[in-house]
């Protein structure tokens, strides 16, 4: 009798908390991308405020990883090159963050004229972070004599995976079609499969609060109309701070800094 | 689809009451939808959740192991379709995909255990683990196969030159073997390794090995993997163009003509690209239009002579295994036995002996990377020489070892007999797994010593030794373009009692492991056979020449003494 | 025996001779068993000890089951003579009793040698034998003496008890045949033990109740007497001995009930009638081919129909008889039944299988050569290739492998996909031969049925409407197996060896047995058109005969070659280990070898005998009765 | 025309059953038979044909009449010339094919149901007698259909993450790896395999696999693993529940008394 009893007990912890793990892991999924609203209305704003900030890194740095490159020396070996998941400057500032609004609802369009290249040079993609705008047009470029492949990965919201070779040949080609993202999402991976190291990320977005952080780990998001909104970070390697982001309040005009400190995530 | 004509049939006739039967009709299909889809949900619980999860994300109870990984239903990536890149597959896709299973994957042919209406419902249900099924309003577009170009020497020699020049080399190698530089890197969306396919080997080609799916492939990529969507490298050009821009470019120094030359070419299809993107963004005038029909024409006709090519590298069907009248047999010759080049060893006839993952001593291989090993022999007075061949996608010599695991990771090849023959069929062999109670013979090769065998004697997979006395094994060895070539001399007798020794006439058993380091083969982690046999093909005995015709005297005595039997009876 | 020549009495010196010589041998059993527990083995010289014991007991085997099984029939050949009033049938039983008094000497002979040689060469095995079955050993060997004794009344007082005394006579002949399957009985213990050396608890005496109960409970001190007693009514008691002490447990009784006593029983019973019926046809085909007078040939064609009519008798329910036999000692042990008919011993029922296929084929040949000599008969000529090719077909599954690994190359297997045909390996199940071989048997009948009405035309008005009903249940008969036959392939294999085979051998019986009945019926007052012309045989037909004999012979070697090796290992099976150098089981074709050795030695050693009996007649000239206008089957009806 | 003598019909039937065995069934409606079979079954025709033709003497004589007149009819020496010549170079050219073939490797005779030993073990622990060991779980079906099913969802599990590889998706034999494997994998769908066997025996089979075999099963070739290394007890009987559960095939069961 009392094993049995044991035995159910058991049990119905052992339920209790694969559920738990269960929904720990649907999070966990969540946890890596961005965040974005559900709807967004694009239209004039009128004495917007601006957030700046500096991102930084927590932790030792570790070393510069040289890439091996093992084929297309010639072209690809030119130049040194280094991994770029985490990518730390002088003060340990972090480069390739991506910091953006999360919930807003209403604000500022697209800035029509921004060009948006993707450059494949000297086997390597820059940028290594990109904010595409969902349904635009990504310009991917090959600068090498080389022939690259243009691997964007699909994902689950219909931003079907793509995968076009760029021979040599072709210094531009257009991601109409299949560039388009239909839905918000990501970051998603980029890939050149011939060149195994190639990696960048670019980010379906649908509205224009998404600032990259450059090589002084300084992103600038502007024009924002004043209100109260949620400010999140993504690093490929530093993760996102979707369960507690920074509450930020925008000023008409105003002027906010908010800088962060990111660690690298603890892998499971 | 019945419902629908007979709705159409309606509409025309009953000019009344066309709305409500409109209705009826579609509220008719989501119904029928409805219970396609719970029957095929019902079907797929019993058959297909294990491996691809009973919501469809790949991640079945069996999936752990496989690879490439059951396919993730979520995404809406499927790898083998009709249609462009970057669209869905149609349902006559996963249709054929369910009947048909895919080679050398743990997709198994569903055919027989399935019924077509079962493999309809399950298809149905199958779409409802991705949105994008519901949401695309317009039919996948289907890859056109017009223009099909004939199976040709000529398309042959035009598709070689075109591997090049698309680049397949970058991944499939120079001759197809799936071993280009970048095959060690390549990985699929889900993290996945995965290995460009060896053209020479079609039978492990997923979706299909006949032209038309070459092409499908080829044009359409396959979603998900690294395999990409072709474009044409020298889009613009017609074929002679590109032939010669890709010789211009080839060449170091150029005359000013050629220069010249050269940038024209250049401008060309730089300009033809850009009305390819032109287009692709739906913009573009009448006359860029046409211009691009024309050159996709050029393009489509270039993929068929790749498809082409690609279907020449393969034999036509998968070699038979050595088994019965296939089994190998080693030829006799007079005097010296050839060395691994020479000429003579393309006179024999291939044996061929299939191998598949070890899974039954931990560590296990339950992702193969090597399909078959193919052996030939000769033989003289004395000796005995077999040339192995292998395909292996990367050559692995390295004896540093892995900061994870402390092993080293390196090409191998053992070939394994019993130490004594079996008798007859009813005499048990050793184990097949290198010996148990009956102790096996082995050759024991090894990348980084590719000039060495090592004598084994092994009473288990854990269980081997180094044989103290080592008989004098002549070895040679090279590796080319993704394959092994292994080429190994014994004398026929070596007075160990150890060593198996060879007499012609009789069959021998024999039996394979190889290891790919890049696999992550090592120990008992490997691919292997189970016991085939071989023998030295005794020379013809003149017997042959001496009964037949005595036979052929006594029958017609026979004959004879039959006809005056049956007249003395007659008489009587 | 005043009359009897000199050579008749030297001959018959020379049988006494030999039945005292195999007797003094036989009574030293216990004497000698008693003394020789020390030594376990001895080798035999030259053959080896197996190789010695199994010739002598094949050997004495086959003059047994010969002994046995003709005297059954002569018996009740000679009570449809006396009833009928036909001297014919008179003297073929007395033809047949001369030919079994050569056969019981060597009987005799070769059991004695059998168990000098056992005694040789086993002395452990045969002493704890004897200590098991002391008491039925002695009580053989008065069975044995009554056995002799009533042979020699029987057989030479046949001319003397004509009359007056053949009530008497046939007492004699009936008392033969209880002290000789007595006897058979008896020795069957000793052997059937030796492979099932079990029965249920629920069988056992008290004694041995008793006894196996405390042995158990010093065995297991830490179960109680209830504990053991639960359940325990269906058990299969294996052990009766208790291994320290190695004393018996049990009375002779429990011993003797052994699981497959009984079925062997049965089998060979029948088995004997049809061994016998068919050496007595061959006998009679081999006279027939060396007759040099018309009369002569009659008579031997008339002897041999009637010896392999008794040998059909005996064949049709053999299959069943078997098939109880097999189910017991899956009973007993369900291992030794896979070895039977899954592992060790799977081929050798595909040998069985076509040897039984020889004899059912041979057997309709016969008769079908047989409707030739009837005036007639030619109406049922027309139904002949439908029932060669419903036979040859059930013929062809029944011999079918279920797997074709050892006859089929690698290449063909690969093409087969496997060491099974996909859908002739359905053939191989056991309900497709249950069910085919029903069909035989069948088919078997028709033939005979035919044979029967040859050259007969009922008066019985309602003969059209009979017709139907006889055609009818036949074709609901096949129908009904076919479909059992069919549901087997789908039930659980226990439902389809304690049901449905049960069913479809009584749907076969049933049809065998009502159509007699109506056809008995139907041809009571039947007018005769045909005459049979006796003696108007083929040679062809008679070389049938010889064939049938010798696949009998063999078969019976084969299933006795089954029936020991069964035990693997063991002298008593879970009992007593072989330890001795032969202590494997021989390969089957080292079987087929040995039993091809014993038939020639057994039918050298028989035309010996029948030569003998050749001797002494050649002096006086038989009187053959003539052959008038009747069948035979009137006769046996 | 002329009738067909009753030697042609007979010739001609003979032919067409070969024909019939082996393109028809071996080939239009299942796969080819070996040619020991058909040798057995064409045996088996041509003893049919002979019964036919010899049980009446008339019709044997008529049979035979062709063979006659070959061999003496003074009209027919062309014919017999022909054959004179034709019979002894069929037996030269047949002889020399027999002689000069090359001779194939010998196939594997495997025992296919091997004995089991007495008693049932799970590695060193004894489970009762071959005869005797039940599976566990096997009378839930009957008492508690939830706990069975449970107990088949585990089996399936183990399955399909350690069978399925040999024994297929369907459980027909037919995984990807059984293509290499000589012999071939067990096919539960085949009725011949689950219904003629107890648990326990397939729990032997399993537990112990290709290593395990007894000598009596000599010579055995097995790449089925030692599964006892791999897995419990529970679910060797677990998967076998499911097998019995996937195919609707029961395993054999012993009636009552035994």
């Amino acid at each position: 009798m009392k094993t049995k009893m044991f035995a159910y007990l058991a049990l119905l912890i052992a339920c209790g908390f694969s559920l738990i793990v269960l929904a720990d892991n649907h999070e966990e999924e969540d946890m890596n991308k961005l965040v974005f609203p559900k709807a967004y209305t694009a239209g004039s704003v009128a004495n917007g405020g601006k957030i700046s900030g500096v991102v930084k890194f927590d932790g030792e740095v570790p070393e510069k990883k040289k890439l091996v490159i093992n084929k297309d020396q010639a072209v690809c070996d030119a130049v040194p090159k280094f991994d770029e998941s985490l990518v730390v400057g002088d003060g340990n500032v972090l480069k390739n963050t991506i910091v953006y609004l999360m919930d807003i609802t209403k604000g500022k369009d697209f800035d029509k004229d921004a060009k948006l290249e993707l450059d494949q040079k000297d086997c390597r993609f820059d940028p290594h972070v990109q904010i595409v705008p969902v349904g635009a047009v990504l310009t991917v470029l090959n600068s090498d004599k080389a022939t690259h492949n243009v691997h964007i990965f699909g994902t689950k919201k219909n931003n079907t995976s793509v995968n076009k070779q760029q021979p040599k040949t072709r210094k531009k080609m257009r991601l109409s079609r299949e560039g388009v993202a239909k839905a918000p999402e990501g970051p998603v991976e980029v890939k050149c499969d011939i060149h195994g190291w190639m990696k960048a990320w670019i980010a379906y977005v649908p509205h224009p609060y998404f600032a990259v952080t450059n090589e002084k780990g300084e992103f600038t998001l502007e024009n924002v109309p004043p209100g109260t909104y949620k400010l999140g970070y993504w690093h490929e390697v530093c993760g996102t701070n979707n369960k507690e982001p920074v509450a930020v309040k925008v000023e008409a005009g105003g002027e906010l800094k908010q800088d962060f400190t990111l660690k690298i995530k603890e892998s499971k | 689809m019945k419902i629908r004509n007979y709705t159409l049939l309606l509409v025309i006739l009953g000019m009344f009451s066309v709305v409500p039967f409109i209705f009826a009709q579609d509220t008719a299909d989501d119904a029928e939808e409805a219970q396609k889809v719970a029957a095929g949900k019902e079907v797929y619980e019993k058959s297909c959740a294990h491996c691809h999860g009973t919501e469809g994300r790949g991640d079945g109870s069996a999936a752990e192991n496989l690879l490439p990984q059951p396919r993730d239903f979520t995404r809406g990536l499927y790898k083998i379709r009709s249609t462009e890149s970057g669209q869905l597959p149609t349902d006559q896709d996963m249709f054929d995909i369910i009947t048909e299973g895919m080679p050398g994957t743990s997709m198994p042919e569903w055919e027989t255990a399935l019924d077509a209406k079962e493999r309809w419902q399950v298809v149905a249900y199958i779409k409802t683990f991705y949105e994008g099924f519901k949401e695309s309003e317009t039919p996948p577009k289907e890859i056109s196969l017009k223009g099909k170009i004939p199976y040709s020497k000529e398309s042959i020699e035009i598709g070689k030159e075109l591997y090049t020049q698309f680049a397949c080399y970058e991944c499939h190698g120079d001759v197809g073997r799936g071993d280009g530089t970048s095959a060690p890197t390549l990985t699929d969306e889900w993290d996945y390794k995965s290995w460009p396919a060896n053209l020479h080997q079609n039978w492990n080609y997923r979706g299909g090995n006949d032209i038309d799916d070459i092409y499908k492939r080829f044009v359409g990529g396959i979603a998900g993997s690294a395999m990409p969507m072709f474009e044409d490298p020298a889009f613009g050009l017609s074929i002679e163009e590109a032939k010669r821009y890709t010789q211009l470019d080839n060449k170091g120094e150029m005359t000013a003509a050629e220069e010249e030359e050269y940038t024209q070419l250049e401008d060309k299809m730089a300009n033809a690209f850009e009305i390819l993107d032109l287009i692709n963004a739906g913009e573009g005038d009448e006359e860029q239009r046409k211009f691009y029909e024309e050159s996709m024409k050029t393009f489509y006709e270039k993929s068929w002579h790749l498809a082409n090519y690609v279907k020449s590298l393969s034999p036509e069907k998968r070699p038979e295994a050595a088994i019965g009248k296939n089994a190998l047999r080693s030829q006799y010759v007079e005097g010296e036995l050839p060395p691994m080049d020479d000429a003579a060893w393309d006179t024999l006839k291939e044996s061929y002996f299939p191998l598949v993952g070890q899974i039954i001593v931990e560590p296990r291989q339950f992702n193969p990377t090597i399909d078959s090993v193919s052996v030939k022999s000769f033989y003289n007075d004395t000796e005995v020489a077999f040339l192995f061949i292998w395909d292996d996608r990367t050559h692995n010599t390295s004896e540093e070892e892995n900061e994870d695991t402390g092993k080293t990771y390196e090409d191998a090849m053992a070939i394994q007999f019993p130490v004594k023959i079996p008798k007859g069929p009813t005499s048990p062999k050793p184990y097949f797994l290198w010996g148990g109670k009956l102790a096996v013979y082995l050759w024991q090769w090894q990348a980084s010593a590719p000039q060495e065998i090592t004598e084994l004697t092994a009473k288990g997979i854990n269980n081997a030794t180094v044989q103290d006395v080592q008989t004098d094994i002549q070895t040679d060895s090279e590796y080319t373009n993704g394959q092994y070539r292994l080429w190994v001399k014994r004398p026929l007798e070596t007075g160990d009692n150890k060593d198996l020794q060879l007499k012609p006439g009789v069959f021998v058993p024999i039996a394979f492991s190889v290891w790919d380091g890049a696999n992550g083969d090592v120990e008992t982690k490997r691919v292997i056979s189970s016991w085939y046999s071989f023998v030295l093909e005794p020379v013809p005995s003149v017997k042959r020449f001496i009964y037949p015709p005595i036979v052929a005297l006594l029958s017609l005595g026979l004959l004879i003494g039959l006809r005056g039997f049956v007249q003395r009876r007659n008489t009587e | 025996m005043c009359r009897c020549s000199s050579q008749t009495k030297k001959r018959i010196f020379l049988i006494i001779g030999f039945v005292l010589l195999g007797f003094v041998l036989f009574s030293i059993v216990p004497a000698f068993a008693q003394d020789m527990t020390d030594a376990e083995y001895r080798p035999f010289p030259m053959i080896g000890s197996r190789n010695a014991a199994w010739i002598a007991a094949q050997l004495h085997l086959l003059f047994g089951a010969f002994i046995l099984g003709v005297p059954m029939f002569a018996v009740i050949i000679e009570f449809i003579g006396w009833k009928t009033k036909e001297e014919r049938y008179d003297r073929m039983a007395q033809e047949f009793i001369k030919l079994c008094m050569g056969a019981f000497s060597t009987t005799a002979l070769l059991g004695g040698v059998l168990v000098f040689i056992l005694l040789w060469c086993y002395p452990k095995v045969m002493s704890k034998l004897s200590g098991i079955f002391g008491p039925t050993m002695i009580f053989y060997v008065v069975l044995f003496f009554g056995e002799t004794f009533t042979l020699y009344l029987y057989s030479y007082g046949w001319d003397k008890m004509q009359g007056r005394h053949k009530g008497w006579h046939l007492f004699l002949g009936v008392l033969l045949n209880v002290w000789g399957t007595a006897i058979m009985f008896v020795s069957n213990t000793w052997l059937t033990y030796q492979t099932s050396p079990a029965t249920q608890y629920g069988k056992l005496s008290e004694k041995a109740k008793e006894g196996w109960l405390e042995y158990t409970l010093s065995q297991n001190p830490e179960l109680t007497r209830a504990e053991v007693l639960k359940d325990v009514t269906d058990a299969t008691v294996t052990n009766l001995h208790n291994e320290t002490t190695g004393e018996f447990l049990g009375t002779v009784w429990d011993a003797v009930n052994n699981f497959t006593w009984m079925p062997v029983n049965i089998h060979r019973l029948i088995g004997n009638i049809a061994f016998g019926g068919s050496i007595v046809a061959a006998y009679a085909a081999f006279r027939f081919l060396v007759a040099k007078t018309k009369e002569e040939k009659a008579h031997y064609d008339w002897m041999g129909y009637n010896g392999n009519f008794i040998a059909l008798c005996g064949l049709i329910p053999l299959p069943f008889a078997g098939y109880w036999l097999g189910r017991e000692i899956y009973m007993f042990n369900n291992t030794m039944g896979v070895n039977m008919m899954g592992a060790l011993f799977s081929w050798l029922f595909i040998i069985q299988a076509v040897m039984i296929g020889i004899l059912f084929i041979g057997a309709n040949y016969y008769l079908w050569s047989g409707m030739g000599r009837i005036e007639g008969a030619e109406k049922y000529a027309r139904y002949r290739p439908i029932m060669i090719a419903i036979i040859v077909i059930c013929v062809g599954i029944w011999m079918t492998p279920r797997t074709l690994s050892s006859i089929s190359t690698a290449s063909e297997q690969s093409a087969m996909g496997g060491s099974n045909h996909p859908h002739l390996g359905w053939f191989g199940l056991m309900t497709a031969k249950n069910t085919v071989v029903n069909i035989v048997i069948l088919t078997t009948f028709l033939s005979f049925l035919f044979y029967r009405r040859s050259g007969k035309h009922p008066t019985a008005n309602w003969k059209n409407l009979g017709n139907i009903v006889i055609s009818s249940i036949f074709f609901l008969g096949v129908v009904v197996i076919v479909v059992i036959g069919i549901v087997g392939f789908a039930v659980e294999s226990d439902v389809r060896v304690n049901v449905l085979t049960p069913w479809q051998v009584l749907v076969a019986l049933a049809v065998m047995v009502v159509v007699t009945i109506i056809d008995i019926f139907m041809y009571r007052k039947a007018t005769t058109s045909g005459t049979i012309k006796w003696g108007g045989m083929t040679d062809r037909s008679q070389y049938v005969l010889i064939l049938l004999a010798i696949t009998f012979t063999s078969l019976m070697g084969l299933m006795g070659y089954a029936r020991s090796g069964l035990r693997e290992g063991w002298h008593i099976f879970g009992v007593m280990k072989d330890t001795s150098v032969d202590a494997y089981t021989p390969s089957l074709s080292s079987a087929v070898n040995m039993v091809s050795i014993i038939m020639v030695i057994f039918f050298a050693l028989v035309g010996f005998i029948f030569w003998l009996g050749l001797w002494g007649e050649k002096k006086k000239q038989k009187a053959v009765p003539t052959m008038e206008t009747e069948t035979l089957a009137e006769g046996n009806d | 025309m002329k009738k067909p003598s009753l030697f042609t019909i007979c010739f001609v039937i003979f032919i067409l059953c070969w024909v019939f065995l082996r393109f028809f069934i071996g080939g239009v409606i299942s796969k080819p038979i070996p040619n020991s079979v058909i040798l057995m079954y064409m045996a088996l025709v041509f003893i049919a044909i002979l019964v036919h033709i010899s049980v009446e003497d008339t019709r044997f004589r008529e049979f035979l009449r062709p063979i006659h007149e070959t061999l003496v009819d003074e009209n027919r020496s062309t014919r017999r010339l022909v054959f004179a010549v034709l019979i002894p170079l069929l037996m030269c050219g047949f002889t020399y094919t027999n002689i000069a073939k090359k001779a194939n490797p010998p196939g594997d005779p495997r025992t296919v149901h091997p004995t089991p030993p007495d008693n049932l073990m799970y590695k060193d622990i004894v489970l009762g007698t071959m005869d005797k060991a039940e599976n566990p779980f096997r009378h839930y079906e009957k008492d508690n259909p939830e706990a069975y099913k449970s107990h088949i969802e585990n089996g399936r599990t183990v399955y399909y993450q350690n069978c399925f590889y040999c024994h297929g998706d369907h459980l027909d034999g037919k995984g990807h790896f059984a293509d290499a494997l000589n012999p071939l994998p067990a096919n539960f769908q085949d009725p011949g395999v689950l219904p003629n066997f107890s648990e326990s025996f397939f729990f032997w089979r399993i537990s112990k696999g290709g290593p395990g075999m007894p000598a009596s099963g000599t010579p055995w070739n097995s790449a089925m693993p030692i599964w006892e290394d791999y897995l419990t007890q529970d679910e060797i009987w677990e998967v076998i529940l499911f097998l019995s559960d996937y195919t609707g095939y029961k395993p054999r069961t012993f009636g009552e008394g035994h």
